[in-house]
């Protein structure tokens, strides 16, 4: 451990020392400037909110405040004392901790090992597995975020919100490592959580406010302003301001994050201008069955959007797999614009000109080490090619189009698309179902998860433009209030069946509690 | 366009070329492995003639690796071939042809060892000088005949088969069912291979035991690997009621002959193959012989062996390189005969 | 079929210059060069250690010597990018040539195409058990590997089959303008021709996303499964081909001839540089990557290197090379 | 144990099944004893790969460490060839050998970033290449009670042998289980980039992985010479393919994560099996290889194939 003791020029001996503060932090990428003279103060016992559009820096600065990532220049000091982090463990002896944006839970190890990975303290001794000892630290942490979750089970056996509550109680474990007030860092953390945990996930955050330091960020800038004391905002890797939340209200923090007036009401733009009611049916699924649903009835018309929401479990998520021909389908009937549609395989799914978009982008939205333009020419080969061959300036010409359109931050269309942020990475998914443009069913699973409040306005308008041209939609949304804001009809599942119907006409929206009414 | 040969090409089957100075004979033996016993001291004896004529040898091995046998040749074909003299074990019979094609074609003298196709014959190449080899048939036949005797003339019997794709392996099992003909009491169990491995010859053998149990009176193996495999396997079995032949005569083998476990083997002199080919090619390679004077009967013949029981063991426990075997008038005295 | 329409950028308040100059920098260029670097300086170190090795015979017989093992690793190469791997090549290679010795008297000079044919339909075989049973490629040949084996010890008897009739391989012994061997020509041919194809369609980038990840590949509605298939079949096709190679340079087709030429092969891949766990690498690569391989296995003894620290040599220069030639910023993690 | 893990141990009793229905020579007990002692040697080397498969790397150094081993040990004990006779400290060193080039491999992998299939490969050419110095043309036999004992002494019906592989199984499956290493191992398999967020250095692990499976593998070499009485260079030749198979048969992954040393013993077993199991009922020699093959394709391909969906990755 290095710690570089020096005094901090500014200290006043009287005035409360800031937990963490960050001064004219640098960092380059080829071909980027992710951090480009960043300042930033965490103060003792408080919540701060980091706020910026996607590829702002948010990710970098944090990995930089827990010695993943090595900045370029600029200082750290935590605590009134100028640290240099070289790794995660340097950190946590100076007491911060993060939970990562793309979850890093290994997957074949249980619960309880990973919430104490790295530092298994009384855990093991001389190597040896105490797994008493261990079970006991683990659940220990689960306690304090009162989570039910069997610190045994194997951590692939959880579902995406459980994982995500064991990487809170992981980095919880910071506690126990330093005898200082800990800085605990959550990047993104709710974008994969229910409403109820996310209220668990918060009184954690009120909880730990009383003893430590947090760095909460989001995109959902009303979460931010509910929970956190203050929040900083980077554009462009610059701190570019900050307000109190007290009496703040997002369009607030939107106009910081862009640098001027947007529109706060992203869901219901333009609704009236769409009328959907009289035209044909194009998806119709009778008596589905597959795996995870049973006996699903759901028709969507052309222009439509018809949302889909249930708990975890409910089998939403598989439904939509099954129209794209990537579960199987073990009974039922569905037709496409009166044809049967055929749901062996992804393949045919294409051809029918039908768009899937998964819900864990990084594992199957894209392929990392490939340029964005092949990640977004993969599926519509016809759109670049001249016959069999590919034909690089069809190619060049429309993937800068769609750069341009969707307003992707990329320096360059052969950059790798896992050096992209996340919201970027999410826009070129999107993008690759659009570039030929005949798609007629798209099924959007979280497509808003992980994007800045600007890149989700420009896929909602996105959404309705292909609605509005005659797309077919379903949604799997992030939010009830999307999936409300954006649907026309909303349709609840229940432990594998469609249970409920709710018309969603714009002017006629219901609430989000009618709906968890009919959810639980 | 296209073209014969690569241009600057080598020397051209020249047998009529001036005879090289001693000095400027390169000697290269070639062998699989030296990671064993008799191949080992193939080699030895190659550095042995060297030595005689005062020179040195280049030693191959190829890790019983066919294409990497022919690429080594070929390399070395690419040097200078003028008074090249090749001693060569071919990995298998389908290895010899493009050996001898290539040596004919640079100008190489070549002898080889042990595996030829049967219907390639030497005398049609100027440069292939001499095939030499141990009678597969007989020493199989002959060692199938001592254990028919050391078990009485009947009981039931197992064979180890070599690697299967070998003249060698072939050969001699050809000769275990002759010796089975004339011992119509003797009864072949089982019959596997274990690919001349001492290490799979252990399980085989055990595997085979426990299937026929006491009906196995005997162990034929195809070499003395093999052999050795087999004893160790009966003796981890508690058998010491069987009889164990094997051929090639390896030193751990004698020695098992002379402790009594081991009931024969058929002797094969590596040291005296190591050399014998060098000094064929290094006698014509100097004009000492001249290759159109090798009788027909010489180019493909078959090495002097013998069988080894516990009566004549002694004799071959150290074998000595003789020089005299190694000189240009008597370097077919071994023979037996023509290879038919 | 709808086209949607999408509003133009300019009404975007959001938006900004997304696009500046980019493409590959100098270093990951000369990456891409390694295999090269590493193949002149093998043939730098040999020529010091005797000087004769660096003649033009010399180094024509070592690259038609590597003929056959350019064609095998090229065609397995395929298998590798898509993330899988083809342990079958040698033993379908052995297997090719005594189908080649076999077929030779009776069909002439179609014999060649008929093997190719044969050695692809057998690979394609492999290929569907495994995107069908959904069995690890590694298994499949495995397998594949000891009936392929049995097969041709069977057919062939167990012994080599001579091949007679020479006059239908002769021009694989021709040169090409007076210089480069017809059949290393051919291996060349094999290796631009397949790289082409995958350079100038779609197939590379199918490929590729397969070898990186195959869930997302398809999902994204690529044909995985058509485009392994078609890998394993290009590999057992080359395998083929390199039967045809080897019988040629043999004058036999035998059981066995081609076994010990499946760790080269694979060797020759990663040596390229190629990942072997897919997506990342390249033909061309091997192509190098099998000329490293071939020179240590031939160069070495030749220069006069003993046998045993022959071995200890080899061993310590293909982890050399590799150390050289793999371009880390493609493969995340080394495993 | 999950479904999928309880594919091979049923695929090994439905052969043992029916091997026993065709061969009344299969089903003695002086046959089972054989398969277990048949089944040691690659039991051992099996154990060190489970470890390397584990992680998600593979090694193909079993046939260098095991033939150096081999000839280490034998000349080391009491041997033809020297007036050594250090007995189990000769044992001792052969085994440290073994793991001193498993380190390498280790090392060559962390430090210099080459893909373990590179290192493990140079590393057994470097192991056979030491073999052979020390082999120098003579073949070393040994004469060392002990370690001879080892094979042909019994006891409860089974050699020493197979008591020490049954040993080093349980050891195995300790280390997997209840040490670091073990879950560490089994942890760079299923998720390498998450130890380092975590603040893992798995290097060191890697390293210790690599040095360990060495060990084992020379305690293999050690055996077939105590079996042979003799060390041979080749005493490891072909049990590369042999642990790999026998591991991926036992429902290892070679992506890594999911198996091990238990995992493995049914898959060694069930290819002893099978080797035993057609000899014994009489299956030609040609055809053996091919059908052993046919065999396990189809066991590996039964144990998949209930477990198998849509968008299933197979690599
Ligand atoms: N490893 C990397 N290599 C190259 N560029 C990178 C790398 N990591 C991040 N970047 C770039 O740095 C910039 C900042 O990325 P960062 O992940 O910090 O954004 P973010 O604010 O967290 O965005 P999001 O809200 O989408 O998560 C982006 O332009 C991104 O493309
Ligand atoms: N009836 C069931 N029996 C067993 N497993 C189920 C059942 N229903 C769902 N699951 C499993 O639970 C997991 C979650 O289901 P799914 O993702 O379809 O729910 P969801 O409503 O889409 O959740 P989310 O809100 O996260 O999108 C899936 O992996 C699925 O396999
Ligand atoms: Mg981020
Ligand atoms: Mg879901």
């Amino acid at each position: 451990m290095t710690t570089n003791l020096q005094p901090h020029p500014e200290t006043d001996a009287s005035a409360p020392v800031n937990a963490l503060e960050v001064r004219g932090l640098v960092k380059h990428y080829p071909g980027v400037k992710a951090l480009d003279g960043v300042d930033l103060v965490v103060r003792q016992n408080e919540v701060l909110g980091l706020a910026g559009e996607n590829g702002a820096g948010k990710s970098t600065l944090l990995k930089a405040l827990v010695g993943l990532v090595r900045p370029d220049a600029g200082e750290i000091w935590v605590r009134g004392e100028k640290v240099r982090l070289r790794s995660v463990v340097e950190a946590a002896d100076h007491g911060i901790g993060m939970v990562f944006q793309e979850q890093s839970l290994v997957p074949n190890l249980t619960a309880a090992e990973n919430i104490v990975l790295g530092s298994e303290g009384p855990g093991v001794r001389r190597g040896i597995y105490r797994w008493d000892t261990m079970r006991k630290l683990a659940q220990e942490q689960l306690d304090k975020i009162g989570s039910h979750i069997d610190p045994l089970a194997r951590t692939d056996s959880l579902s995406f919100a459980e994982r995500q509550m064991v990487e809170i109680a992981k980095v919880l474990r910071i506690e126990e490592r330093t005898s200082h007030p800990p800085v605990i860092i959550l990047d993104e953390p709710t974008s994969v959580l229910e409403s109820k945990e996310i209220e668990t996930l918060f009184s954690q955050v009120r909880r730990l406010r009383e003893f430590a330091s947090v760095v909460f960020v989001s995109h959902r800038l009303d979460e931010v302003l509910d929970v956190c004391d203050r929040v900083a905002v980077l554009r462009g890797g610059q701190s570019v301001g900050e307000t109190p939340t007290a009496g703040a209200v997002p369009s607030d923090l939107h106009r910081l994050m862009i640098g001027s007036t947007g529109s706060d009401d992203h869901y219901h733009e333009g609704l009236s201008e769409r009328s959907v009611a009289d035209s044909e049916p194009r998806l119709v699924v009778k008596g589905m069955s597959g795996k995870t649903f049973r006996d699903v009835d759901l028709d969507v018309r052309a222009g439509e959007i018809v949302g889909i929401v249930g708990v975890h479990g409910s089998g939403r998520e598989d439904v939509c797999r099954a129209l794209f021909g990537a579960e199987p389908t073990l009974a039922g009937e569905v037709t496409l614009d009166g044809a049967k549609l055929d749901l062996s395989g992804t393949r045919a799914a294409v051809a029918s000109g039908i768009g899937y978009v998964p819900a864990e982008r990084k594992i199957e939205g894209m392929v990392g080490p490939m340029s964005v333009a092949d990640n977004m020419t993969l599926t519509k080969q016809k759109s670049r090619c001249a016959g069999p061959m590919v034909v690089p300036q069809k190619q060049a010409t429309l993937v800068d189009k769609w750069i341009e359109r969707l307003s992707i931050r990329t320096p360059h269309r052969g950059t790798q698309i896992g050096r992209l942020s996340g919201g970027n990475q999410q826009k070129v998914v999107l993008a690759r179902w659009l570039v030929a443009g005949d798609i007629r069913l798209l099924l959007l699973d979280h497509p808003t998860r992980g994007l800045d409040i600007g890149a989700r306005s420009e896929v909602y308008r996105l959404m309705r433009e292909l609605a509005n041209s005659g797309v077919a939609t379903v949604l799997l949304a992030d939010s009830l209030e999307e999936a409300i804001g954006m649907s026309d009809r909303i349709i609840v599942m229940n432990d594998g069946r469609a249970t409920k119907e709710v018309a969603c006409p714009s002017g006629g929206k219901p609430t989000p509690l009618d709906l968890v009414k009919e959810m639980v | 366009g296209c073209s014969e040969e690569a241009s600057g090409g080598g020397g051209g089957g020249g047998s009529e070329a001036s005879a090289c100075a001693p000095e400027d004979v390169t000697l290269v033996g070639q062998v699989r492995n030296e990671s064993n016993p008799y191949e080992a001291s193939w080699l030895d004896g190659g550095d042995a003639f060297a030595e005689q004529v005062g020179l040195e040898q280049q030693r191959l091995t190829y890790d019983a690796d066919s294409t990497k046998q022919q690429e080594q040749i070929s390399q070395l074909l690419a040097g200078n071939t003028d008074c090249l003299v090749m001693n060569i074990l071919p990995n298998g019979d389908s290895d010899t042809l493009p050996i001898v094609e290539g040596a004919q074609e640079a100008g190489a003298f070549l002898v080889t060892q042990w595996n030829k196709p049967a219907d390639v014959n030497v005398a049609d190449y100027d440069q292939w000088l001499s095939h030499i080899t141990y009678n597969g048939v007989e020493s199989g036949k002959q060692i199938g005949d001592a254990l028919a005797e050391a078990i009485g003339g009947s009981g039931g019997i197992i064979a180890l088969q070599g690697i299967l794709d070998t003249g060698a392996a072939k050969d001699r099992y050809a000769g275990l069912e002759e010796s089975l003909e004339e011992n119509g009491d003797v009864e072949l169990l089982d019959q596997q291979t274990a690919n001349f491995s001492r290490d799979e010859a252990l399980s085989v053998t055990k595997t085979l035991l426990t299937k026929h149990g006491d009906k196995i009176k005997g162990i034929w193996a195809a070499n003395d690997d093999m052999a050795l495999g087999a004893l160790a396997a009966l003796e981890q079995a508690g058998r010491d009621d069987v009889a164990v032949v094997g051929i090639d005569a390896v030193p751990d083998a004698l020695t098992a002959i002379e402790d009594g476990t081991m009931t024969a083997t058929v002797s094969s002199d590596g040291p005296w193959q190591g050399g014998i080919g060098l000094a064929i090619g290094y006698c014509v390679a100097t004009g000492e012989l001249a290759a159109e004077d090798i009788s027909d009967d010489d180019r493909a013949w078959f090495a002097e062996q013998f069988l080894i029981t516990d009566d004549n063991v002694g004799d071959f426990t150290s074998p000595v390189v003789d020089e005299a075997d190694f000189e240009c008038d008597n370097v077919f005295s071994r023979s037996q005969g023509a290879i038919s | 079929m709808s086209t949607p329409v999408i509003a133009d950028p300019a009404s975007n308040p959001a938006a900004e210059p997304a696009v500046v100059k980019g493409g590959p920098t100098l270093g990951q260029r000369v990456t891409s060069f390694m295999p090269v670097i590493a193949l002149v300086a093998l043939l730098t170190a040999l020529t010091i250690a005797d000087p004769d090795f660096l003649t033009q015979r010399s180094l024509t017989a070592a690259v038609r010597t590597s003929a056959p093992l350019v064609v095998l690793a090229a065609g397995a190469t395929l298998v590798v990018l898509c993330g899988g791997i083809d342990l079958s090549i040698a033993a379908l290679c052995s297997l090719s040539t005594v189908l080649f010795a076999m077929w030779l008297p009776d069909m002439g000079g179609l014999t060649i195409l008929a093997v190719i044919a044969a050695a692809g339909a057998i690979g394609a075989v492999q290929g569907l058990a495994h995107v069908l049973l959904r069995i690890p490629s590694f298994v499949v040949t495995l397998g594949g590997l000891s009936i392929f084996s049995a097969i041709a010890l069977v057919i062939s008897d167990a012994g080599p089959i001579r091949v007679v009739d020479r006059d239908s391989t002769k021009w694989l012994n021709l040169y090409v303008a007076g210089y480069v061997p017809m059949s290393f020509f051919v291996a060349l041919l094999v290796v631009a021709v397949v790289s082409l194809i995958l350079k100038l369609t779609p197939l590379e980038s199918f490929v590729k996303a397969i070898g990186y990840s195959e869930s997302a590949a398809r999902l994204a509605g690529t044909p995985v499964d058509k485009v392994k298939v078609a890998a394993f079949t290009v590999s057992g096709a080359c395998a083929g081909l390199a039967a045809v190679m080897l019988a040629s340079r043999n004058f036999s087709g035998s059981p066995t001839m081609a076994d010990n030429l499946l760790l080269p092969a694979v060797a020759a891949i990663v040596v390229g540089g190629t990942a072997i766990t897919g997506g990342h690498g390249s033909l061309w690569r091997s192509l190098a990557g099998a000329l490293v391989v071939t020179l240590l296995r031939v160069g070495l003894p030749i220069v006069g290197v003993p046998s045993a620290w022959e071995q200890i040599l080899y061993g310590a220069i293909i982890v050399a090379a590799v150390a050289l030639t793999l371009d880390r910023s493609k493969v995340a993690i080394i495993k | 144990m999950s479904l999928g893990d309880a594919g091979p141990p049923i695929a090994l009793v439905v052969i043992i099944g029916i091997f026993s229905l065709l061969s009344p020579d299969f089903r003695t007990i002086a046959n089972l004893q054989n398969v277990m002692d048949a089944a040691a040697v690659l039991a051992v080397a099996t154990c060190g790969i489970s470890f390397v498969l584990m992680m998600g790397s593979i090694d193909l150094s079993v046939p260098g460490v095991m033939g150096a081993s081999a000839i280490a040990v034998a000349l080391l004990v009491a041997n033809n060839r020297n007036d050594n006779d250090l007995g189990l400290l000769g044992v001792l060193v052969a085994v440290l050998l073994g793991a001193a080039l498993g380190c390498l491999s280790g090392m060559a992998l962390v430090s210099l970033k080459v893909p373990s299939f590179m290192t493990t490969l140079g590393v057994s050419a470097v192991g056979l290449g030491i073999a052979t110095l020390m082999f120098s043309g003579v073949q070393p036999n040994i004469s060392d009670a002990m370690l001879r004992g080892w094979a042909v002494n019994r006891f409860l019906g089974l050699a020493y042998l197979t008591w020490i592989a049954l040993g080093c199984v349980l050891v195995g499956w300790l280390i997997q289980r209840y040490s670091r290493l073990g879950r560490y191992a089994y942890a760079i398999g299923g998720a390498e980039e998450v130890l380092a967020l975590s603040g893992v250095k798995v290097a060191p692990y890697k390293v210790a992985v690599f040095t360990l499976a060495g060990s084992f593998y020379a305690l293999a070499g050690v055996m077939v010479t105590s079996q042979l009485s003799a060390g041979l260079v080749q005493a490891g030749k072909g049990y590369d393919f042999a642990a790999i198979t026998a591991a991926v048969v036992g429902g290892t992954l070679l992506t890594g994560g999911r198996g091990g040393v238990l995992h493995s013993a049914v898959g060694v077993l069930l290819v002893i099996v099978l080797q035993n199991g057609l000899v014994q009922i009489g299956v030609s020699p040609y055809w053996q290889g091919g059908v052993q093959g046919l065999i396990v394709v189809a066991a590996v391909s039964a144990a998949v194939l209930p477990q198998r969906r849509r968008n299933q990755v197979t690599k």
